[in-house]
């Protein structure tokens, strides 16, 4: 029993440490293993990363968030838009965060209030949130002009060099995992993870045991729309470019590696901390893909084969116990 | 302490046509235990859902503490201090033990800052003591999906005892739970209502009823039909109001038949043990006959019926047909069906009808091959067949190109039977054919199954409702956890001893083993 | 958007349909520039479309068509695919539409005129700047844009055959790396590369959105300036990389002539006039040095006002 | 009763009624009602049509196919390599069927045998499939040689101008209209068909009622492998390229398509001839928006809220009834 959630919770752990021996283990991938390409990595895993964090929220209540894509998309060209208006980085942040939050609670409206399935509301905020992006960069890059870059220090949130030196990780690294310990914290231990939660597991239950579905699940894909709104404005940070054709298709990444991470998109099931991994996982197996100089097809078809295997692994272990 | 008065007035509810509270006064105070009575489908339940806030009454009104008591949604309730433990298993099984006790009502860190945080320590303290309480040995860092039937129902009544309740509801809180458990949680409502709290306690075990209740309801189609002190009632009298109406009325005539000799045996188990239940049952059925099944809730009948069928694996199940020769069934329901054998579900939403699907459709389904020439359906033929099958168990319909989830729920069910008799069934199992429709339908299919009957199929007939068994049966064996006793013609049986036998088991010894076994 | 400029004498206006690979880049933007500016010249209507997914042929197929439906009076297009468009491009000018190819070729011998750069050239150019930069040896590679894209392939091809040629000391360490499609992907791509091989001297990108992650990528590790980088195409934030000395050379192109003289080329062949069949626009190699002389700073920083109007 | 019914297949009937109104009525988009636009958004809705043929059955089945994309891509590769192989146009279209059908079946086996979610198995095929179709391609765009092009006559399948005049749309299009008809027929009338709904209705009464789940399951997804290999070809025969990085993000689309046109994606409503207005209905307004001038934003905005509006108006009258 305890042996099997246990066993569930290493799962991610393990696929994430056998990604690793095989690229160690591989004559080709040298520098696979060293801290530089390991700093590299958690850089490139952080867009990722804090979208997973949301959509953990998502899964783990039972939905799914299709929009996550266009809302990082959207987010990056608003931060881009505030620090052309020389409002400063700050500023930025907070309405890239805002803007994804925006879109996270209209999808929580249109779930509730209109009743439509999360998959078809999402799928519908994927179009609008992208158009959205395109229409206010007025479809266009927008760059951000030097003087934020040097004063503001926008390029600093995303530096594999950080200032302090002894910082050794990216703001935005530590940002994620700083985010990831609240949430998981949250998730596992706050009145509202738990609700989320029993939503996931039986919406029945938790309807009948008083908990306040719809403003639970409007507050669900509000941080979903927030967390994918951060991850926008680390993405412009990264770029330094507001790119509303970024990010097309992030969206199946994110719900992958929370799936890897242990989730069930039954709801229910799943856990911030395992998404992280199941993202990091894949950004170990691009990188190490790259560093051994395979083609990028051979990087999809075991990304495609991973989630299978990560998932069947699950079901089995689960039809044993 | 004040004395609690919840009151009900006039309560109506509606589901579209379905009228399935239809005017009911109700009341309890503190200090007493009231127990509501009444058949299957008689309200009971709703009422409840009323009282916790799960539905908004289309009439009536209710006060209380003198107030008057109108729940939006059910933490309205619970914040008033009415809890409900429900019918159904109702927990979440991703939880633990002690998340599901405090759910919707987990207490929160004091601390300044930290509010949105829940208090473990508290949690802990809450359900081991609403655990202990209840004498429950379970975990409370258990996964609830780990835990058995009994386990999780002890769960949801340590949820109701975990907080200040003052009216505490009960809807079947027994029908899992073994005797000593029964004792503990009679117990508890003892001191509850040594306390001055109000419960409301909803059984169909009279004898349970007597014992614990001092008053009580009985509610029949939706509407009180009588009340009083438990005390100087019988049970014969209560029985007779709760079915109000005489049963040669409903039930169609006697049929006159002996006991079929063993030539014409047309399925006979031999063995079937399942997973966990059932544990042992042997029996066989004769050409035309109707063997009725009767036990407790939870005493595995249903799962009886589906491991013959194939649907849920079994240990060992040998079974021959039309003694024939021996069939394992292993392949589920196709090759029972390949048989004869043919199966109704007791939960027809969930498992009985394809709401999507039309009359015709739904009824056809498990033989559409039939009908179809090089893969299509020949509607002509479908139509047919299923005018047939459906004017045969008279489902009242505009047409059977309807959707089935637009009918009623008795002509719902008429559907899922008729499926039956398209599959030209001649062994016909039947778990709770009649749950949850209306006398006039129980009635036509009472008459349908005799004639059926009369033309050669044979039945097993799983019922909770007694008079409808003693009524249509020409046998009758009682299920007593997990294990079928020989059965008795239906005419050596009174209902007193039905129910008697279902809740203690063939004899005394019985009773005994199943003390020592809890013991262990 | 359609951008009016009729006469006003009550002739029906000519109708010129511009159909570029995609709309977000800025390459895009200078040849709208280029092809809006020649229609107010010339009074003629100039209809901007692009497909809504970029980089999507079949996308770029159904815009030639809705204009087809529309019966614009010839059509100048930038095509996905050498191979793809050939047959809306036939059907349109069989239905009396001319067609002048610009930015990429398109195998079908019925364009009025193909207005390009030479972008085996541009590759072979670069590998030049690349090779004479390091002093004719070293370790460099190439970092790819994504599967399929002619152009950039061609200049792939010419750079790889450029080093193979005239710089055999020069060692490609990897070539078979892509960048994707997006300048997140590419920024990814970069890094690792980066990473892998501590000891590059050189590199160089095919295009603007794989120039630019490699810029953010050197520029985040600390080594723009010490890795020589030779990219493609300009935009605001290369040019600067470029006056910072952080891109040795940026092979450009001239995209605003490239949409000018698409919508001049073919009121030419509307009015009867005969328009050569190659029209070569030309690469320039800029580097920091070259790049404040008045033709450079004009290719780098191209007057888009026009498209604010 | 039945008169919510014969709304509710009148819905995407209306939905598109309006867009031609709308566009027809519009001062810039001259043209738009002409017969040969017809004509052309017609071939232009065979891919996501096709596609969505099969992805009626998957969704009425109650399940989700996130491979259709992948999928077109790799059979427009392989119709490709086997044309560059001079094997014929027939044999062609019959690989790429056959291709999209294997992925289709696998899906199918991984769906029945693993017991993996529909989600998670298409979504690992997605990565599959579209590296499958960049490794057999060499990473390239795989171009049909002329010969093909000229005696088989590939493109005839696709072109403007069908070869007979008298037959006006293209063989693809009237293939895409067949199998609709047929489809539609199958699913309504056939034995296979009234087991697909009743799958995504009821699956336990399904199984109560002898149905074959797994097998019933498997020749579902292998016939949605199979309509997306056909759309390959079609694909293929447009483009005369075979193209891996094609069709991106189309599995939305079709997705899109069938949900506008009246599917429930918890499966047992639904029909093929309501996919294909919802399909013909994204194509015109994909057209309209094209011939009015707008910006594709506009069009991206327009296509998301349609999905959102279409199922709204579903769920209300639903609730209503
Ligand atoms: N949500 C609903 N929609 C339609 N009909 C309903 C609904 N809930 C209950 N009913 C109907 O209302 C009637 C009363 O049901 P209820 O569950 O209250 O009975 P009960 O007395 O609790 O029976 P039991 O002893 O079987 O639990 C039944 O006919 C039932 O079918
Ligand atoms: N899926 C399930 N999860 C949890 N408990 C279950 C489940 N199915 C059945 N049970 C429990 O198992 C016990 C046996 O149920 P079963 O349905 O066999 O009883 P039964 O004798 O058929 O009674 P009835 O049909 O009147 O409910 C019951 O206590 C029931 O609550
Ligand atoms: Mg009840
Ligand atoms: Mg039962």
């Amino acid at each position: 029993m305890t042996s099997g959630s246990i066993l569930r919770a290493l799962r991610p752990c393990i696929g994430l440490a056998i990604v690793l021996t095989v690229f160690a283990l591989h004559p080709q991938a040298e520098g696979f293993l060293s801290v530089f390409n390991f700093k590299i990595v958690a850089n490139q895993t952080v867009i990722v990363g804090l979208a997973a964090i949301g959509a953990t929220f998502v899964i783990v209540s039972g939905g799914i968030d299709l929009s996550v894509g266009s809302i990082i998309a959207l987010s990056s060209v608003v931060c881009a838009l505030v620090l052309r208006a020389e409002y400063g980085v700050t500023l930025a942040m907070v309405s890239a965060i805002i803007a994804g939050c925006v879109c996270g609670l209209v999808n929580g409206l249109m779930i509730t209030m209109l009743r439509i399935a999360p998959f078809v509301a999402t799928l519908g905020m994927l179009g609008i949130a992208r158009g959205a992006a395109k229409w206010i960069s007025g479809e266009q890059k927008v760059d951000v002009p030097p003087a934020a870059l040097e004063s503001g220090g926008l390029q600093a949130w995303m530096s594999n060099r950080p200032d302090p030196e002894w910082l050794w990780f990216s703001p935005g690294v530590w940002t994620t995992i700083l985010l990831a310990l609240i949430a998981a914290y949250v998730l596992r231990r706050s009145v509202f993870g738990i609700h989320v939660t029993a939503i996931g597991s039986n919406e029945k239950t938790a309807r009948l045991c008083g908990i306040r579905i719809e403003r639970t699940k409007i507050a669900i894909y509000s941080i979903a729309g927030a967390c994918a709104g951060l991850a926008g404005f680390m993405l412009c940070a990264r770029l330094t470019v507001g790119n509303p054709t970024a990010a097309l298709g992030k969206e199946l990444d994110v719900i992958a590696a929370v799936v890897i991470g242990g989730a069930s998109l039954a709801g229910g099931q799943g856990g911030v901390l395992g998404s992280m991994l199941g993202a990091l996982m894949m950004a170990f197996l691009a990188s190490g893909c790259k560093m051994t100089g395979s083609a990028t097809y051979v990087q999809e078809i075991l990304i495609g084969t991973i989630i299978v295997v990560a998932v069947s692994v699950d079901v089995l272990q689960r039809r044993r116990a | 302490m004040h004395v609690i008065t919840l009151r009900a007035q006039g309560i109506a509810k509606h589901f579209g046509v379905v009228r399935a509270l239809d005017g009911v006064d109700f009341d309890v105070h503190g200090g007493e235990v009231h127990a509501l009575l009444g058949e299957n489908g008689a309200g009971k339940s709703t009422l409840l859902s009323v009282l916790a806030g799960v539905h908004a009454p289309t009439a009536g009104s209710i006060e209380f503490d003198g107030e008057p008591y109108a729940p939006r949604n059910p933490l309205d309730a619970v914040r008033a201090g009415i809890v409900t433990i429900h019918q159904e298993l109702c927990s979440s099984p991703d939880l633990t033990v002690e998340q599901n006790i405090v759910l919707g009502r987990e207490p929160r860190v004091r601390r300044r800052g930290l509010r949105a945080l829940v208090d473990r320590a508290r949690v802990r303290e809450l359900a081991e003591q609403a655990l202990e309480r209840i004498g429950a040995s379970v975990a409370p860092t258990a996964r609830v999906a780990d835990l058995g039937p009994s386990e999780r129902q002890l769960v949801e009544i340590a949820r109701a005892l975990a907080f200040d309740v003052r009216v505490l509801v009960l809807d079947e809180p027994t029908s899992s739970l073994t005797a000593v458990e029964v004792e503990r949680l009679f117990a508890v409502l003892e001191s509850l209502r040594a306390d001055g709290r109000a419960i409301v306690y909803v059984s169909h075990f009279l004898e349970e009823v007597m014992l614990i209740a001092d008053r009580f309801t009985v509610l029949r189609d939706g509407r009180t039909v009588g009340s009083g002190k438990v005390a100087g009632a019988e049970i014969g009298g209560i029985v007779e109001l709760m079915a109000g109406r005489r049963l040669d009325e409903v039930y169609p005539p006697k049929r006159e038949r002996a006991r079929s000799d063993g030539s014409s045996i047309v399925f006979d188990v031999r063995e079937v043990v399942g997973k966990s239940l059932p544990r042992e049952a042997r029996f066989s059925l004769g050409r035309g006959e109707i063997l009725g099944v009767f036990g407790l809730v939870g005493a595995g009948r249903t799962e009886l019926l589906r491991a013959l069928i194939g649907l849920d694996p079994a240990r060992r199940r040998i079974i021959s047909v039309s003694s024939d020769r021996d069939v394992l069934l292993g392949g589920g329901p196709r090759e029972a069906l390949a048989h004869g054998i043919g199966f109704a579900s007791e939960d027809r939403k969930d498992e009985g009808l394809a709401l999507d699907l039309t009359i015709a459709q739904n009824i056809t389904l498990s033989g559409l091959e039939r009908h179809a020439r090089f893969g299509f359906v020949r509607s002509s033929s479908v139509r047919e067949a299923s005018e047939r099958c459906a004017d045969a168990f008279d489902v009242r319909r505009a047409s059977t190109e309807q959707a089935v989830g637009r009918l009623s729920g008795g002509n719902q069910q008429k559907v899922a039977l008729a499926r039956l008799l398209h599959e030209e069934a001649n062994v016909w199992l039947l778990d709770e054919p009649t749950r949850g429709i209306d006398v006039a339908s129980k009635s036509e299919i009472y008459r349908r199954i005799h004639s059926l009957a009369n033309d050669g199929a044979s039945f097993v007939v799983v019922s909770s409702y007694v008079p409808e068994l003693l009524g249509i049966c020409d046998r009758i064996a009682v299920m007593h956890r997990g294990v079928l006793a020989q059965s008795r013609a239906a005419c050596d049986w009174t209902e007193h001893e039905l129910i008697e036998v279902a809740a203690r088991g063939v004899d005394r010894r019985a009773v005994q083993d199943r003390a020592s076994e809890v013991d262990q | 958007s359609p951008d009016k400029t009729g006469t006003g004498n009550g002739a029906k206006v000519r109708r010129i349909a511009v159909i570029p690979k995609g709309t977000t880049h800025e390459f895009w933007k200078s040849i709208h520039a280029g092809a809006l500016a020649a229609g107010r010249e010339l009074g003629v209507e100039v209809l901007w479309q692009g497909p809504i997914k970029e980089d999507d042929r079949n996308a770029q197929i159904d815009v030639v068509e809705s204009f087809l439906a529309k019966k614009v009076d010839g059509i100048v297009i930038a095509p996905l695919d050498d191979k793809a468009l050939a047959r809306p491009l036939r059907e349109a000018s069989e239905a009396g539409i001319p067609v002048v190819i610009i930015d990429s070729d398109v195998a079908w011998d019925g364009r009025k005129s193909f207005i390009a750069t030479d972008n085996y050239k541009g590759g072979a150019l670069c590998a030049d700047a690349l090779a004479t930069k390091l002093g004719g040896k070293g370790k460099v590679a190439m970092l790819r844009y994504i599967e399929g894209s002619a152009s950039t392939e061609k200049r792939e091809r010419g750079f790889l055959e450029g080093m193979a040629n005239n710089h055999p000391d020069i060692k490609i360490v990897s070539s078979n790396q892509r960048g994707g499609a997006t300048t997140a992907s590419a920024v990814s791509a970069s890094e690792t590369l980066l990473g892998r091989f501590g000891d590059l001297q050189g590199v160089f990108c095919p295009n603007e959105s794989v120039t630019f992650g490699m810029l953010r990528a050197l520029q985040d590790s600390g080594k723009a300036g010490s890795i020589v980088l030779v990219g493609f195409d300009a935009s605001p934030k290369l040019v600067e990389g470029l006056a910072k000395r952080e891109i040795e050379a940026l092979a450009i192109q001239d995209p605003v002539k490239m949409g000018e003289l698409g919508v001049r080329r073919i009121v030419d062949v509307l009015e009867g006039r005969d328009v050569p069949a190659r029209i070569d626009t030309g690469v320039t190699l800029v580097t920091a040095d070259s790049m404040k002389e008045p033709a450079n700073a004009r290719l780098l920083d191209p007057d888009l006002s026009i498209l604010d109007k």
